[in-house]
């Protein structure tokens, strides 16, 4: 879990989710920016619990298989041309890709990116996308899924200019033991 | 703000204020954060000073614009790099050849003008998306099938001018062949159409392809010779029926007498998809079963199976080819599609097998016939472009699974043709191989296998993985330079290629002291003597750039 | 101008006269007949062929003499170098000339050889 | 001796003296009777000053000799025009557009340099005729087919430079789009080979055809952008069998439905032949049907319908329609044929009845089944461009015959404009020939021109008008000829193709955007021919010294 120690080193003013040092930083949930879905995929566990615990927070939920074309084709594409609603999820980085691209298309960007990594053993290292590189958190407990789903559902937000610039620097890491926690939102 | 080679801040300045005049502020990016969506995301010099990105980007919705913006252009000598989707991922993606471009980005303009059902064709602009066809077919109910490359974001247009395929019929899914009519802003701002559309309110533009007179169409395709704002394409209707078989041949030395059948079969016509050539023996899968394979654990192999895989020169050990002949696994696997009446393919695939039969203990799937149109769970188990569906299901290709070891950030597709017959398999393998071998870079496959993707002739895609680690870019880019040499100098080349290699490979086409290039330089200089399009693009530079060929 | 072809035809057949009994002695050399066969075969047979049955130049002549003369020019035995050569390089009606790089001049030596070898 | 306009006496002579050196004195024709050689045999300028002549001919036998005489002409500014086979008869046949032009007459040029069965494929030159590569590989006894168009002795080159077709399977019988792989001498008298043919060695120039880079080949087509001296092409490898099936339509209007039917079964590869239309009530008969009609073996029709033919309105009349329907005479006729496999063609052609059965009164006839090889008795038959056997037998249209037996013509030049693919079209068509037929008093071969499903996705309406030997009936030809064009052009159809003397009017006609493509093609000629030697004014493109003066 991201505590508020974690915070403060990272230059985050106030008790908001991993955000940047630097100019500005999540602002409080405001009415204008909705969450318009979250995203998991059932077939991996720690994604199934992103979902549930996002679900319990009263966010509506989709699941994938790994493939974006159908929650794209039949959701988002209509979402970004009527509403400035953003999508979170936690996925495999290519299924983010794929998304990110078509995102791209629509004036949206990925605003927030966390990379977790389940190293041998089973531990999970984290590090969240920040102006210049990657910046590392911790998060020993099994239920960082859970976490990530209430930082995001609770906090999601527009973000700085600073978050915009890099969101493209990151392209799609390894796959099969990373997965990746995100935010896209209007540009 | 970053400024274009060869042009003064204040020329560019003032070129940007006339572009935001033509398509308005908020559609001419020149901050760095919107650049940065114009990278190529697989670049192997990500990051480095020599990634080419660049300058501006100016996305116009009409011809009117992009005429008004050539214009500009030409007036200050900009040099413009157009897009049209930009989703060429894998052969340059959205960044310009010659780094410090200003993009031309016609995403915007996405309309569909035309669909003609009883015709089977519609006409399009650059921004129209195999997706949105999709969509537009579906909502209106319209019994066309969408001939769409995997995966399947990309232009119609884009893809057709690059010379991409899909995996339909074959004068459908070659899809430059599929197109019928152009309309081109020519580097002075002229508009031109070809073929019938050269007659005023012509009703033919996309029944006949090649008009009257020289048919120049070609000239707009892997080139930079004018920027293409409207193509027509035919369609294929649905047909009333689908079919897949599959035919397993036992033996590594079945290629020969295999392909031999093959190509009778095709310039017969007796089936009419894209064959998929695959190897249970090695685990190479087919094309139609990446997906799935990618995305769940792959098939099952036994670990005696798996041990026999270790060390085999070229894909091949007796061990191994008994292994298979015991248990039954085909050491080639190939598949046909059918499209037609239900009675009349599975007759086809009657005697596409009674050919087949020469070859001994040759082994089939019969698939079965699905009439249209299809049940969701048929749909579940046909390869989506196939029957006409575009997806991102390919889009795990690169992710790291049992057949694809090392992480990537995305591929370099090495793409030669090589001669349509079996024995070309083997060699293209050992080539592979020896290169591999003297640069120490590990090719993906154990053996890599034909795609089918033009009739008549084979050709081998290889993915070569871009990584984080530019020392291991930089290797993989000498890889591939080598390659190349070494194709050429079988008398194999490659029909397409990432920017970054363009030079290289138009080099080798050398025929007669470069008489090929020449010819392209020579109508270059004529359609575009300031030299402003897509410079570089193919291997064609402006004059004032020639010398800057690596 | 082309010359029509009843002008020369006039002249050639009131020349051929004259010659017509001279030439029966030269006995035409048996490989140019040969020769000359296989040039009528590729080059006239497709249209004056064996049979009226699409042989446009068989047909036309089957017409025109209402078989006062033979259709099949093979058969004819009054044919001169000089209505040849003339045929051969002016045509008529639908028939074109032939040129010079399609039946060469020596060609038409053989053609002229194995169509005159009855010639009385 | 003749010389080209804008060149003086003495120096042709020593140009004449230098094409002799490259090629030997019996290969350059300059006396009027070998010259005589290369008028255009159906001329409609027959006889007349306006007639297209050569001042020369330069046969040279291989590509060293063209780029010679390509560079002797480039330095003397001596215009130049080429033919193979020379045999593009009703387009302009061996004549040059630009009269005085010295021909370049590539017919000795005839080696096959390669035919490889496994691919079904063949390199030829120039001067290979349909009768060469079909005698060859009937002596190699080779199982591959040629597709031909009607005359077989026109160059395989030729044709699909001028964008010809045949009769057999759909994918092949476009012949531009089924060559392969191209080289040709520029007017600086460099090779060149396209696609990939540019590596060296290349060993798939025959296999894939666009290459790496801009696809040109499409430039050397109906143009004079350079002197194409070698193509390859893919042929058919030999099916196992043939079946041609006969659609019968009972009423005036049924190609409304018809068209929108046999589009969807060409375009799905239901049948893979090619779709022949007629009308045996109007009397115009199917392909295979005109040597029987000119040659008096079919009867003409009985006198009740000859009297009812004669007063329609485009080709109908109620009493002619129930004529039809009383004595079972079908208004339309058109055959599909198959090539493939016995049992895939039963059931092919059982669904194409199946989804044609929804027009009222249709009737269907099963009229050919074919297997191959063919006896050497089938191949005595009279048309067999069906099977790829390359014949003269439609030759007999406008020759003197048993219908025809007193006013031979001397030839004809084909009018033919692509019009939409639509039932409607063709009547629409029908209306704007006839009704320019009658005001200017020339009269059209038939009651009724048929759509030509030549090439896929396309109708085309090809007719012939006679040339005549009195200059004043070819004058009024001429009229209505260029009338025509202008009228199609303001339906918005255009001609696929046209004879030399007609190329400039058409070319104008295609001027979207106040004639962008012509100035497009002058950009590339002036730079890629910039002292104009090459054919002058071929389809409507003249060099930029010629423009000047034409302006």
């Amino acid at each position: 879990m991201l505590t508020r120690r974690d915070m403060v080193k990272l230059g985050i003013a106030s008790a908001a989710i991993p955000a940047m040092a630097g100019k500005a930083v999540f602002a409080a949930p405001s009415a204008a920016v909705r969450l318009h879905k979250v995203v998991y995929d059932a077939r991996i566990p720690a994604s199934v619990a992103f979902g549930n615990r996002a679900q319990q927070l009263g966010a509506p939920v989709e699941a994938i298989n790994g493939d974006v074309t159908a929650l794209w084709f039949n959701d988002l594409h209509f979402m970004w041309r009527n509403s400035k609603a953003s999508v979170a999820g936690l996925t495999r980085p290519s299924s983010l890709f794929a998304l990110e691209q078509m995102a791209h298309l629509a004036g949206r960007r990925v605003v927030f990116r966390a990379e977790h990594r389940t190293q041998a053993g089973g531990i999970c290292t984290h590090r969240v996308a920040a102006p210049g590189g990657f910046v590392a958190f911790r998060d020993a407990s099994p239920y960082w899924p859970a976490h990530m789903a209430q930082s995001i559902v609770r906090h999601a937000a527009p973000v700085s200019d600073h978050m915009r610039a890099q969101s493209m620097i990151a392209a799609p890491a390894p796959d099969q033991n990373v997965l990746i926690s995100w935010i896209i939102a209007a540009a | 703000m970053r400024v274009p080679p060869g042009v003064t801040a204040s020329d560019f300045a003032a070129a940007i204020k006339q572009f935001q005049a033509i398509v308005g502020a908020d559609w001419v990016f020149t901050s760095d954060e919107d650049l940065n969506t114009y990278r190529d995301f697989y670049s192997p010099l990500r990051g480095e000073p020599t990634e080419r990105v660049a300058s501006a980007a100016v996305a116009p919705t009409t011809v009117e614009e992009v005429q008004a913006i050539l214009k500009v252009a030409n007036q200050y000598s900009i040099p413009i790099y157009t897009i049209s989707t930009g989703r060429n991922l894998g052969y340059g993606g959205s960044a310009p050849s010659y780094s410090g471009s200003v993009v031309l980005d016609l995403k915007r303009m996405n309309r569909i003008l035309e669909v003609n059902v009883p015709n089977a064709y519609v006409l399009v602009e650059p921004g129209v998306s195999y997706f949105d066809l999709y969509r537009y077919f579906q909502d209106k109910g319209i019994k066309l099938w969408v001939d769409c490359p995997d995966p399947g974001w990309g232009g119609l247009i884009g893809n057709a001018l690059e010379r991409g395929s899909g995996y339909m019929l074959p004068g459908i899914r070659n899809h430059f062949q599929a197109h019928c009519g152009m309309e081109v802003v020519l580097a002075n701002g002229e508009v031109m159409r070809t073929g019938m559309g050269a007659l005023p309110n012509a009703k033919t533009w996309q029944e006949y392809k090649t008009g009257f007179g020289p048919f120049i169409d070609g000239v707009f395709s892997q080139s930079n010779f004018g920027v293409v704002t409207k193509m027509g394409f035919w369609m294929m209707p649905e047909p009333d029926a689908y079919l897949k078989g599959k035919i397993l041949l036992p033996r590594y030395k079945d290629l020969p007498a295999f392909v031999e059948i093959l190509n009778y079969l095709e310039n017969t016509r007796v089936f009419n998809g894209t064959p998929d050539f695959g190897s249970p023996l090695l685990v190479n899968p087919l094309i139609a079963d990446w997906p799935e394979m990618l995305q769940g654990d792959g098939p099952q192999i036994s670990p005696e199976h798996l041990a026999l895989l270790k060390n085999l020169k070229l894909g091949y050990s007796p061990e191994l080819e008994e292994y298979g002949l015991k248990n039954k696994i085909g050491y080639w696997e190939c598949s046909l599609t059918f499209y037609g009446p239900a009675k009349a393919i599975w007759e086809q695939w009657e005697y596409a097998k009674e050919k087949c039969r020469a070859i001994p203990d040759v082994a089939f799937e019969d698939g079965e016939v699905y009439k249209t149109p299809f049940t969701p769970e048929q749909i579940e188990k046909i390869h989506l472009p196939e029957i006409g569906i575009p997806s991102l299901q390919n889009f795990v290709f690169g992710a790291r699974s049992k057949l694809n070891p090392n992480p990537t950030h995305g591929h370099l597709w090495f793409a030669p043709i090589i001669p349509r017959n079996g024995e070309a398999i083997y060699e293209i393998n050992k080539l592979f191989a020896e290169v591999a071998e003297d640069m120490g870079v590990p090719i993906q496959f154990s053996f890599a296998l034909p795609a089918c993707y033009w009739e008549r002739s084979f050709i081998v895609i290889n993915g070569f993985s871009v990584t984080e680690d530019v020392k291991q870019n930089q290797k993989t880019m000498a890889m591939y330079t080598e390659l190349v040499k070494r194709c050429a100098a079988k008398g194999w080349a490659e029909y397409r290629s990432t920017t970054l290699f363009h030079d290289e490979i138009m080099s080798e086409y050398s025929f007669n002291n470069h008489a090929l290039l020449r010819f392209h330089e020579t109508v270059k200089d004529a359609v575009d003597p300031k030299g402003i399009l897509s410079a570089g693009h193919y291997g064609i530079w402006p004059k004032h750039l020639r010398g800057a060929r690596k | 101008m082309r010359k029509s072809v009843f002008t020369v035809l006039g002249h050639v057949t009131l020349g051929t006269l004259i010659l017509a009994g001279a030439n029966s002695a030269l006995a035409a050399d048996p490989a140019q007949v040969a020769r000359g066969k296989i040039i009528f075969k590729d080059w006239c047979a497709p249209c004056h062929g064996a049979g009226m049955k699409g042989h446009a130049g068989t047909m036309a002549l089957g017409v025109k003499y209402h078989g006062s003369l033979p259709a099949e020019l093979s058969k004819r035995t009054d044919l001169t170098p000089e209505m040849i050569d003339f045929f051969l390089r002016n045509g008529v009606s639908i028939m074109p000339p032939f040129r010079p790089t399609e039946v060469t001049v020596s060609d038409e030596k053989d053609l002229i050889a194995y169509l005159t070898r009855n010639s009385k | 001796m003749r010389t080209p306009p804008g060149v003086t006496a003495s120096d042709f002579a020593d140009v004449i003296k230098q094409f002799e050196s490259a090629v030997g004195p019996e290969w350059v024709f300059t006396s009027d009777d070998d010259l005589n050689t290369y008028r255009d045999a159906y001329s409609l300028y027959l006889g007349e000053a306006e007639e297209r002549v050569a001042s020369a001919a330069v046969a040279p036998d291989n590509v060293e000799q063209v780029q010679a005489i390509v560079r002797i002409a480039n330095q003397h500014r001596i215009p130049l025009y080429t033919i193979s086979t020379g045999k593009n008869l009703g387009y302009g046949g061996s004549a040059p557009v630009y009269s005085g032009s010295v021909v370049l007459d590539l017919k000795r040029m005839n080696r096959i340099i390669e035919v490889n069965e496994e691919n079904a494929y063949a390199l030829v030159e120039p001067g290979v005729s349909y009768f060469d590569l079909y005698r060859y590989i009937q002596e190699k006894g080779l199982k591959l087919w040629i597709d031909c168009p009607d005359p077989g002795w026109g160059s395989l080159m030729g044709n699909a430079l001028d964008r010809g077709t045949g009769y057999t399977v759909t994918h092949l019988r476009n012949h531009f789009e089924a060559h392969c792989g191209m080289e040709v001498v520029l007017a600086s008298g460099e090779l060149m080979r396209t696609g990939m043919g540019a590596l060296p060695n290349s060993e798939t120039w025959q296999q894939y055809k666009t290459g790496f880079g801009p696809y040109i080949d499409g430039m050397f087509s109906q143009s004079n952008f350079g002197i194409v001296t070698k193509m390859g092409f893919w042929l058919l490898p030999e099916p196992i069998a043939y079946f041609k099936g006969q659609i019968l339509l009972s009423d005036y209007k049924d190609l409304i439905p018809f068209v929108p039917i046999l589009n969807y079964l060409e375009n799905t590869g239901i049948y893979n032949g090619y779709p022949d239309i007629a009308s045996p009530l109007l009397g115009v008969p199917q392909a295979d049907g005109w040597i029987d009609m000119i040659d008096g073996t079919t009867k003409p029709p009985p006198p009740e319908q000859l009297e009812l033919l004669k007063n329609l309105e485009f080709g109908y009349s109620p009493e002619l329609q129930a004529y039809g329907h009383k004595n079972k005479i079908p208004y339309w006729k058109c055959s599909l044929t198959f090539y493939g496999p016995l049992k895939v063609i039963q059931a092919q052609w059982d669904f194409a009845k199946e989804r044609l059965s929804v027009i009222p009164g249709v009737r269907f006839e099963d009229a050919e089944t074919v297997t191959f090889p063919l006896t050497p008795a089938q191949k005595e038959g009279v048309r067999l461009t069906d099977f790829g056997v390359p014949s003269l037998a439609n030759f007999v249209m406008g020759a003197r015959s048993p219908i025809n037996p007193d006013h031979p013509s001397h030839g004809h030049v084909w009018f033919s404009p692509i019009i939409p693919r639509t039932g409607a079209a063709v009547y629409e068509a029908n209306k704007v020939f006839q009704t320019a037929a009658k005001e200017m008093g020339v009269p059209l071969p038939f009651g009724f021109i048929m759509p030509v499903a030549m090439t896929e996705r396309a109708f085309l309406c090809i007719f012939a008008f006679s040339i005549s030997e009195d200059p004043a009936v070819n004058k009024k030809t001429r009229e209505i000829f260029s009338a025509l064009i202008d009228r199609c052009a303001a339906k918005g159809w255009g001609e696929y193709r046209t004879g030399t003397i007609f190329q400039g009017q058409v070319m104008r006609g295609y001027s979207f955007n106040n004639n962008a493509l012509l100035h497009f093609h002058e950009t590339v000629k002036d730079a890629v021919d910039p002292n104009g030697i090459l054919s002058a004014g071929h389809y409507g493109i003249w060099p930029k010294y010629l423009r000047e003066k034409k302006a």
